[in-house]
């Protein structure tokens, strides 16, 4: 049913014989000439042709998949119109992973999966088998696979009505506008919630994401559960390098609210030029200091972590949903963040014990009313998730409909 | 090996405990087999455990000769305690179309990184690359010469261009799409190489495609142009299941509430009364939709997998311009073309799309998203730019205020008016 | 249950010797001095207190009423804890009477009422009695009072599941912003939709409202129905006359969109300040000319009528909504509006037949979807119903959710 | 009475046909009795059905001594045609709470009409007034004189004041009313008569009072300050008129949709399934109510009247803001204080009122609503200066973007930083 045909020309079509050769680590030094940069160069060649890495069960039944079915938790079994079936086993992988678990995973994929091994959008492993037998050797080679600290290599999990992996971006590891920690923010809470990663009991699926800056570099904005990395303090301004390492017309421009404005301070006698914050007007965002390397925001008192509920992707049954921010500021605890992990297992748990069946996290706060998922799941409101920003009025309360609370008992 | 520089990190090591996967072990795995820069990694992340603050410089300019994307500058601000990581550059590699990959790809891939850079990936980006961490300047062009002579390979967007593209698992295992995901993604990827490699965009453009619309890529959220399989026909059923269903046979939802007694299947509570539209009827023996009400939700074929599935007339939904919150706060895609046929050279497609970015780059501001600007402009404005009739499909509901533009060419007698006529009938 | 001891002290506490009185038209220009306007003054007195105008059966059983009933459309029967009854009459009025008519009302007041006669929130006029015998009598009398050109003068409905009176506002019969006529177009859809006000045979009640303006003097913005007087052209402007009748920075300040800036002119060689008007910006909100007469909108080919629908007050079952805009532009039809009462009528009957009981229209609409409202009332849809104002992303479909309709079939 | 000059006026004609009571055949019947104001009325009515513009010039200030508003001044702009309209003022009047009348008031009222205006009425205003329409200037002040002294009576409100207040039935005839409506009604019409004749507001502001969450005098979308009733214990109960619902013997909504075959009353579908939270519960024998579910939206109580009725832990919602779209697009009034007991003098109420006019007037510009600015400031800002702690029945929903305002007082360290301090920890 696929029909590549038209892109046999393509160089990635088929790559075949250059895996076949061995990683040349002499080549680029041999044939790269740093004065010539032009010269033996190859560009704009775009990804290989994704065909050529299914498993031969695949290939042979593109498009021609009749259903699925969960056997367990964790593993996915496919028919095909054909007859054919396939396995899928998932496998929590953290997204920082070294060479030295890939090739333990190459390992694993030769042995027991046609050495194929697939990433999911949410950057769990899938090994894809074809038999019984295999599947199960592979499921209990994976049981007992674990790091000398003790924590599962590949653990078992992430289908049906679960806790997927949670996706992240690089905090601390990697970036430098980061307000927390994305891999051990993650890591805590992952074990906190383990239980519902292998397990189908949650009412529907429900997926946590964690960025660590408002530049919000995933889907935080559409999770179920989503931990943010926020700053609290405006930037402070680098006045004898603003000049050298910006434009100033760009970190002007860079504040949303116009908190940004072009100064002149004297320095050495010197007129130097700069920019002034209006702190009053800042809402910490750090989009000057993404323009401007002289506006840092980063501060250990200031920054930490907001939690936000209630967003979906998929159209099923509702509609998709930004997520709210319900706690507008927990401290950064390194290593393990108990109070952030405390609260979200305690949403999980309140959720996985009142919702509905197939019913989202977000659909069910909304159906039992905001002021009853705060009182449930045990959070003070904070005047801090009352929107006052550019389409705050939609989210105003313009009915006399609501429920009594612990927040209306004592009026 | 010898002169391994171990750093103290108990507080790093805390994380190495409880069963979710370690990433701190797998670093010091990698770290004691021989990688310095893994431990300075772990020791640097230490450091920022202790200060509460990252230790990563603000990203330099670099890259390889004539991209002007892939490459993401990373220093660090404590270059003496950790020097094996005062470069510490992202290297956006291009993902093949749904991450299937053969284990003689990444063996190779590893080895170079070894050699390259720090070992360490990020595997993938939020984006969809495969993401290498760690390398210095140095290394660039010549692991872009390897990846493009030995891997045929390429990298990935980064900067004011467009992104790259990625996709749901698809027709290579789902059997709920309704699109070639991967070709369309492959495609498009290929079309647009030098728009991908060659910064010309107001801001990055994101193209995400989904095979349905459970959207496992989040494309509605994620991306400048979601491409969402549909269908225009019916959903087949095939009753007998349905009836396996009803009398416990199958498990719904393919078994994914497996963990918890919720009772017998109950497919007028399950299903019936869930479909939004309440379009469906259950009298016992038959299942009947009224297709034309039906508006794809995919929950009753979620639930019924073996007994339902979509129809054969599919094709694409297109939306416009999600995107996380800064500047104007986070916005979901905006339905555009309810439905487009998905053929290849997808020619409609990337006439909408040449439309769209010329649009953009005439009249998008430094840093202005695609879905920033339409808000500016106003929904109509990009319809009549990008030559779509608007229809009702388009709004969740018709504006509530009344305050209408009219151009100057739709009123009678245009704007020019004869204050001396109006005055002689109306006294001042 | 109603205590107003509290109140004796106030002059209109009691007004029944002064009604007792006649008017005497020869009073104030005997008393009052102009030369002296505090002699005798009397101000801040308020309205009179309302209980004195109780019929006695509610000055009794003030609430204390148990429940009530809908005889027939038009008369509600109260009962009250004590037993005792009271019936409503309620008749359709137009908000424009005259002397001559209240005084008729008068007359069946205190034939039939007491002497008491109350008016609704939707000008619907209201007479109580407590016998049947006499509901009967002025229930028989009101079929057959009519004007001279045959209309009823005080036809009897407005309850139940009906459409009850248009609300509306002055037009051309007094207000000098209109973009069209109140009376005029209220008088000939209230003839076109007749049958429903004296019956109770639609899915729930139908509110139509009617603003000449955008001022919207009314619920018209949350309205099941609303006709809105809509300009389309820019208003032009005095040069020679703005100076003298408008405050030039209150009128530049009157625009919401910036388009109006201070000019200067020169008129017979003379410098004159003035205001100049960025035509492409102008949405014909009308607000610059309510700060400044010399600048007019008004203009025959430009004005017309928008149509909104959708929107409701009431808390019940679901919240209160705004009306919304489903037809731009209709225009001015005078003396009948065919073109307006034509779709109105459309719109209802098909919300008639298609609703659920209980189900207010703007709810009916959101249930079956917009595409679907669109292509039942057969309205074509308009470029201008895409909300392109402040909150405008928030009405955009941010989902793959919708229906096939009309507008989808031949793509 | 012989020197009538009547108008051609074939257009207005029309209106005289059709069943609908119409205002053109009481003018007619109103003129052709001796009032050439009515019959120049319709001349320029029929002018403006020819010309379709208005002739009214824009008003003109005029008003009586001491007051700010109560009187718009209105002139015909074809005044040479039309005399007796050349002056054509509205005086509003302010009525009694919930609007009954005696006979006896209403006829004074039309013999002082007739002697001092046009005879025309706007019975009644939009915002509640009984409004007469057509006057000159030289009769205001006797007017107003007039109505003091002859009729105990005042002018109700125009221009930036506070105008006159509104309310409901109530208590008067309805049984659902959970406050005394009118009491309330005339008590801040009588507190606040200074604020309500001088303009001292940026703009106007309007109370309205509902009874019950039915709002049947729209106070939701019309007044700065709605103040709707509620209540706060549990719907009081009869099962056997429950019972005499189901049976039959008492028809839904009180016969409200008597002219058309429903069908059975079914008070599953009816109730049970229509009620928003779904917190009610029919077992054939007993209707429960989960009442701490329940959002008091009136939907059962309406249906049977007989057999359910409010609380009677009685008291009122306010909310605040609700306005016509000029300028920034029309409000719905947001929920602000979720219940309050209403008791003479109404403290509570009234110190809130007094805080947002202070605030208002303190900040608000000129012409820009509560509504506006509440908008303009954000809700936190409002609640702070009212004193209110927020909660979460305030909103729909927490807000979705990430953009929270923290003052320096909230962050530990507060704002000054030290970047010497800070660069030794970081290399730049
Ligand atoms: C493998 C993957 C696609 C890929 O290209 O990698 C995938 C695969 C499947 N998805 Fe998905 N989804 C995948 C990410 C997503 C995402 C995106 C995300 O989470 O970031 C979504 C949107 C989530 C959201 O709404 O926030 C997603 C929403 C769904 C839904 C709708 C669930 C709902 O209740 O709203 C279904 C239907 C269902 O679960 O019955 C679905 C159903 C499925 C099915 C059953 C489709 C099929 O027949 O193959 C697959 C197995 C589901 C399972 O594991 O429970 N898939 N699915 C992704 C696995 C991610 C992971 O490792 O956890
Ligand atoms: C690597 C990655 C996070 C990750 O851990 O996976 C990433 C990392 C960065 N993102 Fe991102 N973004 C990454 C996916 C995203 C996504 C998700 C997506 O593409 O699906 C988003 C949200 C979707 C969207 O485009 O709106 C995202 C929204 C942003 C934004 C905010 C853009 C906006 O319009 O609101 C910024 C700010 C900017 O561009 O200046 C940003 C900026 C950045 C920068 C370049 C930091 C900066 O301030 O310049 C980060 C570089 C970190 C580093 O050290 O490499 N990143 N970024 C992701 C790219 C990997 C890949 O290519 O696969
Ligand atoms: C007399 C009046 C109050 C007054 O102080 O004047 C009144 C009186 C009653 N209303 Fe009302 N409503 C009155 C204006 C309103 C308004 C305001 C408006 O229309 O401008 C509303 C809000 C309309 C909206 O939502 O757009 C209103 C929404 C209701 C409702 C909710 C209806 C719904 O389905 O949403 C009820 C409950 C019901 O009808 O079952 C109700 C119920 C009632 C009851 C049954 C209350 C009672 O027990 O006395 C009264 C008779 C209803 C009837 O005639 O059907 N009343 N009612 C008003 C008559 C107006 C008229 O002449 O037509
Ligand atoms: C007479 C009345 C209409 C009617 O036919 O009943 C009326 C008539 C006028 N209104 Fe109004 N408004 C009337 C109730 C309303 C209402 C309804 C209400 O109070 O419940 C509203 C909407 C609710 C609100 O306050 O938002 C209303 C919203 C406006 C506005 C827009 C205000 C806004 O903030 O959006 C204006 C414009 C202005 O004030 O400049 C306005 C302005 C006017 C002016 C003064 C015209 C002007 O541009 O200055 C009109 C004078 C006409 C005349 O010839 O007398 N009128 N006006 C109503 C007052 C009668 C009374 O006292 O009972
Ligand atoms: S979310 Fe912010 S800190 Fe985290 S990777 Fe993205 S840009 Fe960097
Ligand atoms: S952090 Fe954001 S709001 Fe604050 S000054 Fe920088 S750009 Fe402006
Ligand atoms: S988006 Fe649809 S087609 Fe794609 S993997 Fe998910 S369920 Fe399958
Ligand atoms: S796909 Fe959704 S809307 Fe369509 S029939 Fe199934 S449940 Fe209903
Ligand atoms: S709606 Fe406009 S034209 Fe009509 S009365 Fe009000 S202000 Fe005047
Ligand atoms: S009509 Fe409105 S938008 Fe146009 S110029 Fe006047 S105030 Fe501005
Ligand atoms: S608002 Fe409530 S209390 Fe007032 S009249 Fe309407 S139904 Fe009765
Ligand atoms: S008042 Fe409304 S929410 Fe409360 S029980 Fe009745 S129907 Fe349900």
């Amino acid at each position: 049913m696929l029909d590549s045909s038209m892109y046999k020309d393509d160089i990635g079509y088929d790559v075949s014989e250059l895996m076949e050769k061995p990683y040349d680590p002499d080549f680029a030094d041999k044939n790269y000439d740093p004065k010539k940069p032009m010269q033996n160069r190859l560009t704009d060649l775009g990804p290989p042709h994704f065909a050529q890495f299914f498993p031969e069960v695949i290939k042979k039944n593109y498009g021609e998949w009749k259903t699925h079915e969960f056997v367990q938790p964790g593993v996915i079994k496919y028919t095909s119109e054909s007859g054919d079936v396939c396995y899928v086993v998932r496998c929590g992988l953290p997204r920082i992973l070294t060479t030295n678990l890939m090739r333990e995973i190459c390992d694993i994929a030769d042995k027991y999966s046609g050495g194929v091994a697939r990433w999911t959008t949410r950057n769990n492993l899938e090994f894809h088998v074809t038999d019984e037998g295999t599947l199960k050797d592979l499921i209990d080679f994976l049981k007992s696979f674990k790091h000398p600290g003790g924590s599962y290599k590949l653990p078992i999990g992430g289908t049906g009505a679960c806790i997927s992996n949670i996706v992240h971006t690089q905090g601390w590891i990697h970036c430098h506008t980061p307000a927390t920690d994305a891999s051990g923010l993650v890591k805590s809470t992952a074990d906190e919630i383990f239980e519902y990663f292998g397990s189908h009991k949650l009412p529907a699926k429900l997926r946590i994401s964690m960025a660590c800056c408002l530049n919000m570099c995933g889907a935080v904005h559409c999770s179920d559960i989503a931990m943010l990395g926020v700053h609290r303090k405006p930037p402070f301004v680098e006045d004898d390098r603003i000049g050298s390492v910006c434009e100033i017309p760009l970190a002007v421009a860079a504040c949303p609210l116009g908190a940004v404005k072009p100064a002149t301070v004297e320095i050495d006698g010197k007129k130097v030029k700069t920019v002034r914050v209006n702190q009053n007007r800042c809402m910490f965002c750090g989009n000057c200091y993404t323009m401007c390397p002289a506006m840092p925001l980063a501060d250990a008192q200031g920054d930490g972590v907001a939690i936000l509920v209630g967003g979906k992707i998929s159209n099923r049954i509702t509609t998709p949903k930004f997520s709210k921010l319900i706690i507008p500021y927990i401290p950064n605890e390194p290593p393990r963040w108990p109070s952030v992990t405390k609260v979200v297992k305690r949403i999980v748990e309140t959720y996985a014990k009142d919702a509905h069946k197939y019913e989202r996290l977000g659909d069910w706060a909304a159906r039992i009313g905001w002021e009853r998922f705060y009182e449930k799941c045990d959070i003070p409101f904070s005047e801090k998730s009352i929107d006052d920003y550019r389409l705050a009025y939609d989210t105003y309360h313009t009915t006399t409909q609501f429920k009594w609370s612990s927040h209306t008992d004592n009026l | 090996m010898a002169d391994l520089k171990k750093h103290d990190t108990p507080m790093v090591d805390e994380l190495k405990k409880g069963p979710w996967t370690s990433f701190a072990d797998d670093l010091q795995t990698r770290g004691d087999s021989g990688s310095q820069a893994c431990l300075d990694l772990l020791g640097q992340l230490e450091l920022s455990y202790n200060d509460k603050e990252t230790h990563w410089k603000h990203g330099g300019i670099v890259g390889v000769f004539g991209y002007g994307g892939g490459v993401i500058g990373r220093y660090s601000d404590v270059p003496d305690k950790f020097p094996s990581i005062a470069h510490f550059h992202t290297i956006r590699v291009n993902q093949p179309a749904s991450k299937f990959y053969s284990t003689k790809f990444l063996r190779k891939l590893c080895d170079m990184w070894d050699h390259r850079g720090s070992g360490v990936f990020n595997f993938h980006g939020s984006t969809g690359d495969m993401v290498m961490i760690g390398t210095s300047t140095d290394q660039l062009e010549p692991l872009f010469f390897d990846l493009t002579h030995q891997f045929d390979m390429d990298l990935g967007g980064s900067g004011s261009n467009l992104r790259t593209p990625s996709c749901c698992v698809g027709k290579a295992r789902c059997e709920f799409s309704c699109l070639d995901t991967q070709a369309i993604c492959y495609d498009l990827t290929m079309t647009y190489q030098d728009e991908l490699h060659r910064p010309a965009f107001p801001y990055k453009y994101k193209f995400k495609i989904s095979g349905c619309p459970n959207d496992c890529v989040a494309a509605i959220a994620r991306s400048c142009c979601p491409i969402i399989g549909t269908w225009r026909d019916e959903i087949r059923i095939d009753q007998k299941a349905v009836q396996a269903y009803v009398h416990g046979e199958l498990k719904p939802n393919a078994g994914a509430f497996s963990d918890r007694d919720w009772g017998p299947f109950d497919i007028q509570k399950e299903v019936i009364d869930l479909c939004p539209t309440k379009c469906m009827y259950w009298d016992g023996k038959e299942l009947k939709i009224d297709n034309r009400e039906c508006t794809r939700c995919m929950h009753c074929i979620n639930v019924m997998p073996a007994a339902l599935r979509p129809g054969l007339d599919v094709g694409a939904t297109i939306l416009a311009g999600a995107k996380a919150p800064i500047l104007e706060g986070a916005q979901l895609a905006t339905l555009i073309i309810p439905f487009i046929k998905m053929e290849y050279p997808y020619t409609e497609l990337k006439e909408y799309t040449e439309l769209v970015w010329d649009w953009w780059m005439e009249e998008g501001r430094n840093r202005e998203r695609v879905g920033e600007l339409i808000q500016r402009k106003g929904l109509p404005t990009f319809l009549r730019v990008t030559k779509r009739k608007p229809i009702p499909q388009m709004v969740k509901e018709p504006r509530s205020n009344p305050y209408v533009f009219w151009g100057e060419d739709e009123v009678p007698g245009g704007w020019k008016r004869d204050l001396a006529e109006f005055r002689k009938k109306h006294a001042a």
